[in-house]
């Protein structure tokens, strides 16, 4: 099965890749875009196991490595 | 004092601190696998060098924070050891939560390689004896994210404890907070800062403007 | 595999009819899949050197100081207190149109691996980029993508890249040019060689697991550009440069112990080339397990893992009795170790899979039958001489339009993005001198390194054009003060089949040949791209030389920075020759006449001048005169020194912006100027005192036109930024 | 409205962050997982207006600037 980490940075922390591609998105021509975040995820192959369990693991790898939670917040999908 | 520099994978200026290390201390520090799970007896400074460890993948530093070596690292801190984290080692002291705040990529989006000018905040630690508060002096950069921020509680406190390092003299070119380059931990002795002191020691390679963090280290 | 092996396979797999007849006569039979697949990349332009051997062959590669010339992974030279410098250049030009990040990035991971397998120990990294027309979109994008894929894959491994060279021309729009070097420093006695030996001993592979990267690229870079090279996609290799750093460390960690018979990198046509080679040099056989490939996806086939170019892998020949000691240090450095074969007495290379033999080629006939083709070719027609020239843009406006230009103007903004300092032995940084100076660990010693070719030149007269790269290399190298050694080549050329473009490449050998013959100055490695063409439009030719020269004392280099208060002299004779020069090509739109004609005697003469007066103390500071002529050379001075120059020639805009060669400015004391001069006539060198270098901040012609320092620096650094703004 | 595009390399191309991030999580314990592919999520903030030219618009995007289409696929969501 399959876990999915996505990992954003946390409100109010400065998004220096999101800015510069808003910058480019408007000079590309897409003056519409408002503000732009850039987050990463992360896919985990896992062994088949109970869905929750799966979750709960992930949310400790992200916790332990996959997110720094001094700057980042994460959210686990499990597919 | 004795040295050790910490050695992980994709670390790649541990032979331009060894340079710099030897020139002021007269001996050649201790290279430390970061496998191992204890410091040299009698380590009085921990170094950790520049360069990308784990290839800076996820994020510079995440995973050389996790290295067997780090809970040492963490315990000779409490010990009262002294710590020194230059760019990629400064990225890991802040993932390892020794340090506060984060690195984050440069303003510009590009790597940024060239000299940049650097002032001394404070002269009295053991760091930064060997020059005068509010001097200013050259040190290479070579970074993509040394864009160092904090909340403003963590960037007030920071300052209103004096714990402010270096901040940018000429230009702040990868975006930092407060122009910050380099902090100290409440207790001064462990500092991490994003320029490379190392890489200016020998006026063959431009000057000796870094020279004096090794020397004051040298003299503590 | 059901696919059927016919002639139209073999066509579109790259081999011509002769070709595929030859592979059915060596192998007494039909060809299987992964047989016509190996036989296709190892005959292929890119790694038999079809077109190109018969004249590379021309060029001279010995001298008492080379230890390795062509032939092995990389040039070796003898530079001194038991130590070799070893080095090569390296195109990777097809790829990185198409991808151009990971084109380049992956580019420089290659060059670095042809250094460290022969056990050297990088210490520098360079590259010569040509980029089409920059008014184009497509360019920005290229261009982008090169600087942050040289810079993101050099950065990490620590290598510093201290040196390079970067064209803009339109004949490179759908075909950029990315050249990388790589030098290296091994003892002279710890050199490894990629000849297998020992029958019995095991065949490692070690590094990144195989993935289905880059198929067929070997024989993609041997073709030209078209549309459906868009197809082609795909299978673009992804460098990895953090694995890169490991096997590094691991190859370096391991030569220090007697366990490699002999080390190869895996580079284009990956586990094909390198065992072909490996077992065709040491007269052995070689019989490979594919079933203990490390692979990173399921269901790999023979043919597949035979032509996979996935970056960063190695292939070793090791002691029997060492192998757990190898592995141990492998494994310490996190990088897949296996056993994936062995060597035989058998002369054959014999591949299995599951239990099957998927391909058994005698290796004799494979490498000797290996077509070689005199191709025919014509000489490009002198050009007619450069008629009336209007000499009539003041000075000054020329000067900054000059300055400004995109083949002038600062390349702060590339060099800025690529770690120049890493290592901390780099004496000379990018625009402080002709070339980059790098010291040697723990000695005095160091090396000068440059990359330079002058395109246009080398289109109108390939002789001259020729000789003038190798020329540039060399002069470069002597205004730091160091002894110019040997060079490596990368020959970017158009297709091999059209006898003009074979004619360009014929008569830039002969250039090149005169050169390195003149100035004792040995090609030691070298790299062959053909078919840099877009729907039939060819490239510039443009050989790229790479050149490296020793300082037995790193603290005698000099750059062109000088102090104010000094006397400045042109060294060289100065005739004003403006055909195909950038006043002419940037001022007046035109790109024509011959290019300015190259006295290799004089080269050798004014060059070994300047280098003993460098030596001596004399010459405080050193500039060679070429791109945009002798104010464009003076204007670098003043912005480098950050001081002013005061002129006193009454010239004309040809004396002020001719390209004429084997020219310098040396920056003198004014004690020294009388002595200096002296000297230069009593050894029969033209010498003009022209001026000095100044407190006041502008640079001042003769006429009394100044332009301030500023105005000259905005003008100079102006264009990457607002392109990239 | 936002818009939410998801990047990920293409199958079979090399994913050297994945394979460091697999590798320190077995380092760190986490012995079961199997592959690991990264990606990046870039969130646009749009304008109110059709979810379906929403879309479109951000697919725009993505082929422009967001993705390099020779080694990236991507997927939109509207928000
Ligand atoms: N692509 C590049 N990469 C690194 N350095 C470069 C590159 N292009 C130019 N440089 C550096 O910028 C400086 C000026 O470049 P250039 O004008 O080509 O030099 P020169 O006039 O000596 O041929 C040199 O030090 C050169 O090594
Ligand atoms: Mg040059």
């Amino acid at each position: 099965m399959k876990a999915i980490v996505t990992v954003t940075l946390k409100h109010g922390v400065l998004d220096p890749q999101g800015k510069a591609i808003g910058h480019a998105l408007h000079t590309l021509g897409f003056t519409e875009v408002g503000e732009v975040r850039v987050g990463k995820t992360i896919e985990l192959e896992l062994p088949a196991q109970d869905p929750a369990q799966a979750k709960a693991t992930a949310e400790d790898m992200a916790r332990k490595l996959l997110a720094n939670t001094v700057i980042e917040s994460f959210k686990v999908e499990i597919a | 004092m004795k040295a050790a520099i910490l050695l992980f994978p994709g670390i790649n200026r541990e032979r331009d601190m060894v340079l710099a290390v030897r020139q002021s201390f007269g001996h050649a520090p201790q290279i430390v696998w970061h496998k191992e799970t204890a410091l040299p007896a009698g380590t009085d400074l921990v170094i950790l060098p520049g360069g990308f460890s784990f290839g800076d993948y996820l994020r510079c530093g995440a995973m050389a924070a996790h290295s067997p070596i780090m809970p040492a690292v963490k315990a000779h801190v409490e010990r009262g050891g002294y710590v020194l984290g230059v760019c990629n080692g400064f990225q890991i002291l802040t993932e390892a939560g020794l340090l506060p705040g984060a690195l984050l990529r440069n303003a510009s989006l590009r790597f940024l390689s060239m000299d940049t000018m650097l002032k001394v905040e404070r002269a009295d630690t053991v760091f930064t004896s060997k020059w005068q508060t509010g001097a200013i002096f050259r040190a290479p950069m070579a970074h993509g994210d040394g864009n160092y921020n904090a909340d403003e509680a963590t960037l007030d406190r920071l300052e209103g404890e004096n714990l402010v390092a270096f901040r940018y003299a000429d230009e702040n070119r990868n975006g930092s907070a407060r122009g910050i380059a380099g902090i100290f931990s409440p207790n001064l002795r462990v500092l991490g800062l994003m320029p490379h002191p190392e890489n200016l020691v020998d006026p063959l390679m431009g000057g000796t403007d870094g020279k004096p963090l090794f020397d004051s280290l040298a003299a503590a | 595999m059901s696919t059927e092996i016919n002639f139209a396979l073999a066509k579109s797999f790259g081999l011509n009819e002769a070709e595929w007849t030859k592979v059915n006569e060596i192998m007494g039979r039909a060809p299987s899949l992964t047989e016509l697949g190996i036989f296709s990349v190892m005959w292929s332009e890119h790694c038999s050197y079809k077109s190109s051997r018969v004249w590379l062959k021309e060029l001279p590669t010995k001298a008492p100081w080379v230890i390795h010339g062509p032939g092995e992974n990389a040039g070796v030279i003898d530079i001194g207190d038991g130590l070799a410098a070893i080095f090569k250049m390296e195109s990777h030009n097809h790829p990185s149109f198409i991808e151009p990040y990971q084109g380049a990035a992956t580019g420089v991971g290659g060059i670095l691996r042809d250094v460290f397998t022969m056990g050297a120990r990088p210490i520098a990294n360079l590259n010569a980029l040509r980029f089409g027309d920059p008014s184009l979109p497509v360019t920005k994008r290229v261009v982008d993508g090169v600087v942050r894929g040289i810079g993101g894959y050099g950065n990490c491994v620590g290598v510093p890249t201290v040196g390079g060279e970067v064209n803009f021309h339109p004949s490179y729009n759908g075909n950029p040019l990315v050249n990388a070097m790589t030098v290296g420093i091994a003892r002279k006695d710890k050199i490894f060689l990629s000849a297998a030996a020992g029958i019995g001993n095991p065949v490692i592979y070690v590094g990144s697991k195989t993935g289905r990267d880059g198929i067929h690229g070997a024989t993609m870079a041997s073709t030209e550009f078209d549309a459906s090279s868009e197809e082609k996609r795909p299978t673009v290799q992804v460098g990895d440069p953090f694995t890169e750093k490991l096997l590094i460390e691991a190859c370096l960690e391991l030569m220090q112990t007697d366990a490699i018979v002999a080390i190869q990198d895996m580079g284009a046509a990956g586990l094909t080339s390198s065992s072909v080679e490996m077992a065709g040099k040491g007269g052995v056989g070689i019989e490979l397990n594919l079933d203990n490939v490390p692979q990173r996806e399921p269901n790999m086939s023979a043919y597949e893992m035979m032509l996979s170019e996935s970056q960063e892998r190695m292939l070793l020949i090791l002691k029997p009795e060492r192998r757990d000691m190898a592995r141990a240090i492998i494994e310490k450095w996190d990088l897949d170790y296996a056993e994936i074969g062995t060597i035989t007495a058998t002369g054959r290379i014999v591949v299995k899979h599951n239990g099957v033999t998927e391909a058994d080629i005698p290796l004799d006939p494979l490498a000797e039958a290996a077509p070689l083709y005199r191709r025919p070719w014509v000489e490009t027609p002198k050009p007619a001489p450069l008629g009336p020239v209007d000499l009539t843009t003041p000075l000054d406006q020329a000067l900054l339009k000059l300055i400004a230009s995109p083949d002038l103007c600062s390349r702060r903004w590339i060099y800025d993005q690529y770690d120049s300092t890493v290592g901390g032995q780099t004496v000379k940084r990018p625009a402080q001198a002709d070339a980059a100076i790098v010291r040697l660990e723990d000695s005095p010693r160091a090396l000068a390194i440059t990359t330079d070719v002058t395109p246009r030149y080398c289109v109108a007269d390939p002789v001259e054009g020729g000789k003038q790269a190798v020329a540039e290399t060399w002069r470069n190298i002597t205004a730091t003060g160091a002894k110019p050694l040997a060079i490596t080549d990368n020959m970017n050329f158009g297709n091999p089949e059209k006898p003009e473009i074979m004619g360009q490449f014929a008569t830039c050998i002969q250039g090149m040949k005169a050169a390195c013959e003149a100035l004792d100055y040995p090609v030691v490695s070298g790299n062959v791209s053909l078919y840099n063409e877009t729907e039939g439009r060819p490239i510039l030719p443009t050989p790229a030389i790479g050149g490296v020269g020793v300082l037995d004392n790193a603290a005698q280099a000099v750059g062109y920075a000088a102090a104010p208060g000094l006397e400045l002299v042109l060294i060289g004779e100065t005739q004003g020759h403006l055909g195909r020069s950038l006043y002419l090509r940037e001022i007046l739109g035109r790109e024509d006449g011959p290019p300015p004609p190259v006295d290799l005697a004089a080269e050798r003469r004014n060059g070994d001048f300047v280098r003993a007066q460098i030596l001596a103390g004399t010459i405080q500071a050193c500039h060679d005169v070429a791109d945009g002529g002798l104010a464009v050379a003076l204007a670098e001075i003043a912005l480098a020194s950050n001081a002013g120059i005061a002129l006193t020639p009454e010239a004309d805009a040809a004396f002020w912006f001719g390209e004429d060669q084997a020219r310098y400015i040396a920056a003198l004391a004014p004690s020294a100027l009388a002595g200096f001069l002296a000297a230069t006539q009593s050894a029969g060198i033209p010498a003009q005192h022209i001026g000095r270098t100044v407190m006041e901040n502008k640079l001042t012609l003769p006429n009394g036109i100044a332009i301030s320092l500023p105005q000259l620096r905005d003008a100079h650094e102006g264009f990457f930024p607002a392109w990239f703004a």
